[in-house]
């Protein structure tokens, strides 16, 4: 199945300039180590300080509890919060981006929403959940949790050697199948996933899609009609907004059916000492006072990746990828393992790596000394690992605030690990 | 105490302290719907009695501010003895005023041509377009008018 | 029963100065209303300047995703979110402070994680849970949740007149019951319960003791050990600390025995294909990014607090509760029933009343022109509406940064209000 | 480099490259315990034979990161062939010397009054000393002493 995704990519000359970006990102002035060469946005972003601005504004200006207030400050409140909504709808493409997002603390949560939410309410014994080999825990361990209760089967999609699902007999692994989750973009291997038709072939067995956006919303323009899956989720931390939240996606007539899932004020419409009764979606799923500040944040964190523009931010990080790459091999040459597609357009901005002889951790408690952030470790992808046959990996992810000097200092540094443990 | 004028007409208290068609009707003939505004604890009962494609007799019970309580009573004597087709008009126009009109096209529902708001259109029901300015009354107001609707699917399906 | 709380409160001159206090509050001097008199704290607190600077600072200089990261800056936000952990555990008085802090996105979801978790492993079809007709929704619906799915019986422990709990014949109540909920501090009533006494009885009949601490903890010193409940909740917004964080404390061995309830990265030990293994507590209970800058800013809400003193927050709340109620009596005369218990010391800084003919709606809407912020509505107790026989309530609330010149300004516009409607 | 040659000795670096007792043991009659690294997927497989109370053989398999690699190794070289009391003891002693002995006391456990850390007491096991500067790099260090410790509790039941 070839990947349809097709992002127009801008001229060079209106692609980003990442020394520029890098100044609104106080961290990058502020913390006390230099070099600070940060490759790790793909476990959690920095903030721009325009983000941080919009929270402190709303805690100094704004702030009560939403929703049940009728004075004006709790309705701006809620205004503010609606509006988060709304712009992160718009973002995602929604189309009826009021009605449709849940807020949830993490993209981990959105998931779990899911499962307990939808899966439970349409999933027998004799059902099929499919997953892929390369899914997060966050889309793994919830279907677990859920099996344990009522009982279905989870099948894998298994991926190839150069970290691509392996899709030949995809109408033969989809029969029978109820759900399918799948990541867009895997955390670990960059692989970008055929989403779109992947969707077309699972609503022709009558499956529902549910896509984990974590590692793609962050990096590219997303459009869930035109994706046409049924369920989404992200999260706000590794898209610049703050920790505290993340969001599933769901189309109405899906949030319509499901299961209330976390139980309290808020999502009850009524509730007497014999029962209660849901409110209407979206909020029927939000129980409990939400991430108000964090839901500004992220809509901070929004309009800023709007104005540089996905088209760009994809444009800078694949001409990133393509250069690390490059000078990864030619410099280390076989003393590197470079996981996921050879070809850089097929991934998103993350490269995972084995060095000869040395692990992970140490890989990157090395590169730590030359200020060299990048994750060691099972990204939370353990049967992935398995499947790549390897106990960890260590990872570099780029962003828009990177820099090919950026590369370049993690090259070096790779370049002298090598040394110190030959 | 100035913009509360807005919100609090005379007309809307007089309306609050004395509602019209209070009360119940005895079901069946009737059809009884609940609302429940979950924000404030608001709670409505309307009572519809319908005869050949009539609104013939209209009765509400609840307990509610003054502002779902006047919109009730208000309610209650712009659709009484109507048509059915004309109460539903009522409604839409009335959700207009309330600002909530452009859901209709969202939600896919046939759009109808609005009459223009004022107060040869809608009559008494203009001393509640202050609520607009006040957004989280708006739910106050239509409460009851969601619940009437309501009511009217019920009867339509019984 | 009588209430053994007992809390040393200090002499007059050592108790708080609430319009110094209301200095280190930037809200109070930058939201765009004069007068702004925010009597609205049980339903969220502001913010001190410290909180904000707190996690400003985190993100400044040492944002990374925890526990997973070798570097050094993912070292350090791992400390400061594991301190932050300790930090509120010290604050309750846990025994196990690094142990038994599990954190949640707020309160609701504190109390969803304990039924799920530990109310399916130990509930049946014949089993009771006990509640108080006072609960909160968030400790009573993830409870009607979890019947839905397992079946068992739900009871309520009723109100008197004067908004106490009726414990008379509670041996007899407690006959049966696997799990007593019930909160520390009415959000409605102000009604402080006789916890301690209430975890004896209950533990005579093997019952465990699940406290709400949502309304209590910020205002009165807590001691875990001493009231000898074996779960409780806390959320950050009531106590000064950023939306988008709770927390769960509950002993070892419950922690141990619960069921996971999110599932996810971190939460796991190992994931096959085949199913996975969990982590050790707390982090088994929390899967995914967690609120890493939320905890942060709620230890700092801490420090602030302690700095302050408890005993001197609930001293002053005292004095003001104490006038408040004086005043709306004398002021208001028949115009006003305040519910709760009459004296003062029975109840924390909430006043929950109603006034003749006027609903609590429009009490809050001609309050609000005013300046003076109220909440209106069933907060989130149902139940205890019906109870009370009323749909609704208006309910001023006092904190630290509560002037006796806010109760005079409430009571004035409620005189207003009186006259507005009359 | 500066700094990681604390972490990094010479020692730590030989035992990763050249691992003891590595492999296997028939089970029974040894017994063995798997123990995980969540952190890092790090994993280690212990294999004791033990007979009147004393640890007659002891091998080591898994993946693992030079740390934990080398701590594994050079607890081998510590343990193998001693009485069980005394394998305990250097359990202790090695927890002390990564600054986790103050766990001993909290959880309940018996006091056991430490030896001094110092290379007489401690013998090679010294060299993982650097570790505690490193607080994330300590459950490396760790896994196959806790490791050791559940194989023994389990040698113990069976
Ligand atoms: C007594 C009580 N319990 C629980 C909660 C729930 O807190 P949260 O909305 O932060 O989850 C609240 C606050 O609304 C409360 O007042
Ligand atoms: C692909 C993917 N899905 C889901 C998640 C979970 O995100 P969070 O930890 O914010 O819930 C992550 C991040 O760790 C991820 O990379």
């Amino acid at each position: 199945m070839a990947n349809e995704l097709v992002v127009e990519l801008p001229d060079n000359d209106k692609v980003l300039d990442a020394q520029t970006v890098k100044q609104d990102f106080p961290i990058f002035k502020e913390v006390g180590q230099d070099p600070f060469v940060y490759l790790d946005s793909a476990a959690s972003a920095q903030r721009p300080s325009k983000v941080l601005e919009a929270m402190d504004s709303y805690y100094h200006t704004t702030h009560a509890n939403v929703h049940r207030g009728v004075y004006r400050v709790a309705e701006q409140a809620t205004n503010l919060y609606e509006e988060a909504r709304s712009h992160l709808g718009r973002f995602l493409g929604a189309p009826k981006p009021e009605l449709e997002i849940v807020f949830t603390k993490n993209a981990t949560e959105a998931f779990n929403l899911f499962a307990h939410g939808y899966g439970r309410k349409i999933l027998g014994p004799n059902d099929v959940v499919l997953l892929t080999k390369m899914e997060h825990h966050a889309n793994i361990v919830p279907w677990m949790i859920l099996r344990e209760q009522i009982g279905f089967e989870i099948r894998f999609i298994d991926i190839d050697a150069e970290g691509q699902l392996v899709l030949d007999n995809i109408e033969q692994q989809l029969k029978g199948v109820k759900i399918l989750g799948v990541t867009m973009a895997s955390n670990v291997l960059g692989t970008l996933n055929p989403i779109k038709q992947l969707t077309e072939y699972a609503h022709q067995e009558g499956a529902i899609v549910i896509a984990d956006g974590a590692q793609y919303s962050p990096h590219l323009p997303t459009n869930l009609q035109v994706l046409g899956v049924d369920a989404y989720c992200i999260t706000g931390h590794k898209m610049l907004g703050p920790t505290g939240i993340g969001a599933l996606w769901a189309r109405t007539s899906i949030l319509e059916e499901m299961y209330p899932f976390l139980g309290g004020g808020e999502m009850i419409r009524n509730v007497t000492t014999e029962g209660f009764t849901t409110n209407d979606i979206p909020h029927k799923f939000e129980a409990g006072t939400p991430p108000i500040a964090e839901a500004v944040g992220l809509s901070a964190a929004l309009t800023y990746l709007e104005e540089i523009g996905l088209e760009n931010i994809r444009a800078h990080e694949l001409s990133l990828t393509s250069y690390a790459m490059e000078q990864l091999h030619e410099r280390l040459g076989s003393e590197i393992k470079i996981f996921g597609p050879e070809n850089p357009s097929a991934r998103s901005g993350v490269i995972s790596f084995e060095l000869k002889d040395v692990h992970p951790h140490d890989v990157s408690q090395i590169l730590d000394q030359e200020g060299v952030c990048v994750r060691a470790g099972h990204h939370c992808a353990k049967p992935l690992m398995t499947s790549l046959n390897v106990p960890a990996t260590a990872r570099a992810s780029f962003y828009l605030y990177n820099t090919e000097s950026d590369v370049d200092s993690l090259v070096s540094a790779l370049v002298k690990t090598v040394e110190f443990f030959r | 105490m100035s913009g509360l004028e807005d919100l609090y007409r005379e007309i809307i208290l007089d309306h609050y302290k004395n509602p019209r068609n209070h009360g119940t009707l005895p079901t069946p003939p009737a059809v009884m719907e609940q609302g429940y505004n979950p924000l404030c604890g608001d709670e409505v009962r309307v009572y519809l009695l319908i005869e050949d494609e009539e609104l013939k007799d209209i009765r509400i019970e609840g307990q509610g501010c003054s502002i779902s309580r006047s919109s009730a009573s208000l309610m209650t004597t712009a659709v009484k003895g109507k048509p059915l087709s004309e109460v539903r008009r009522a409604v839409k126009t009335f959700k207009k005023m309330m600002a909530l009109e452009e859901d209709s096209d969202l939600y896919g529902e046939e759009i109808i041509p609005f009459e223009p708001i004022n107060e040869r259109t809608v009559g008494e029901l203009i001393a509640l377009q202050g609520v607009v300015k006040f957004p989280v009354r708006i739910k106050c107001a239509t409460l009851p008018w969601n619940t009437l609707v309501q009511a009217l699917e019920s009867a339509v399906q019984s």
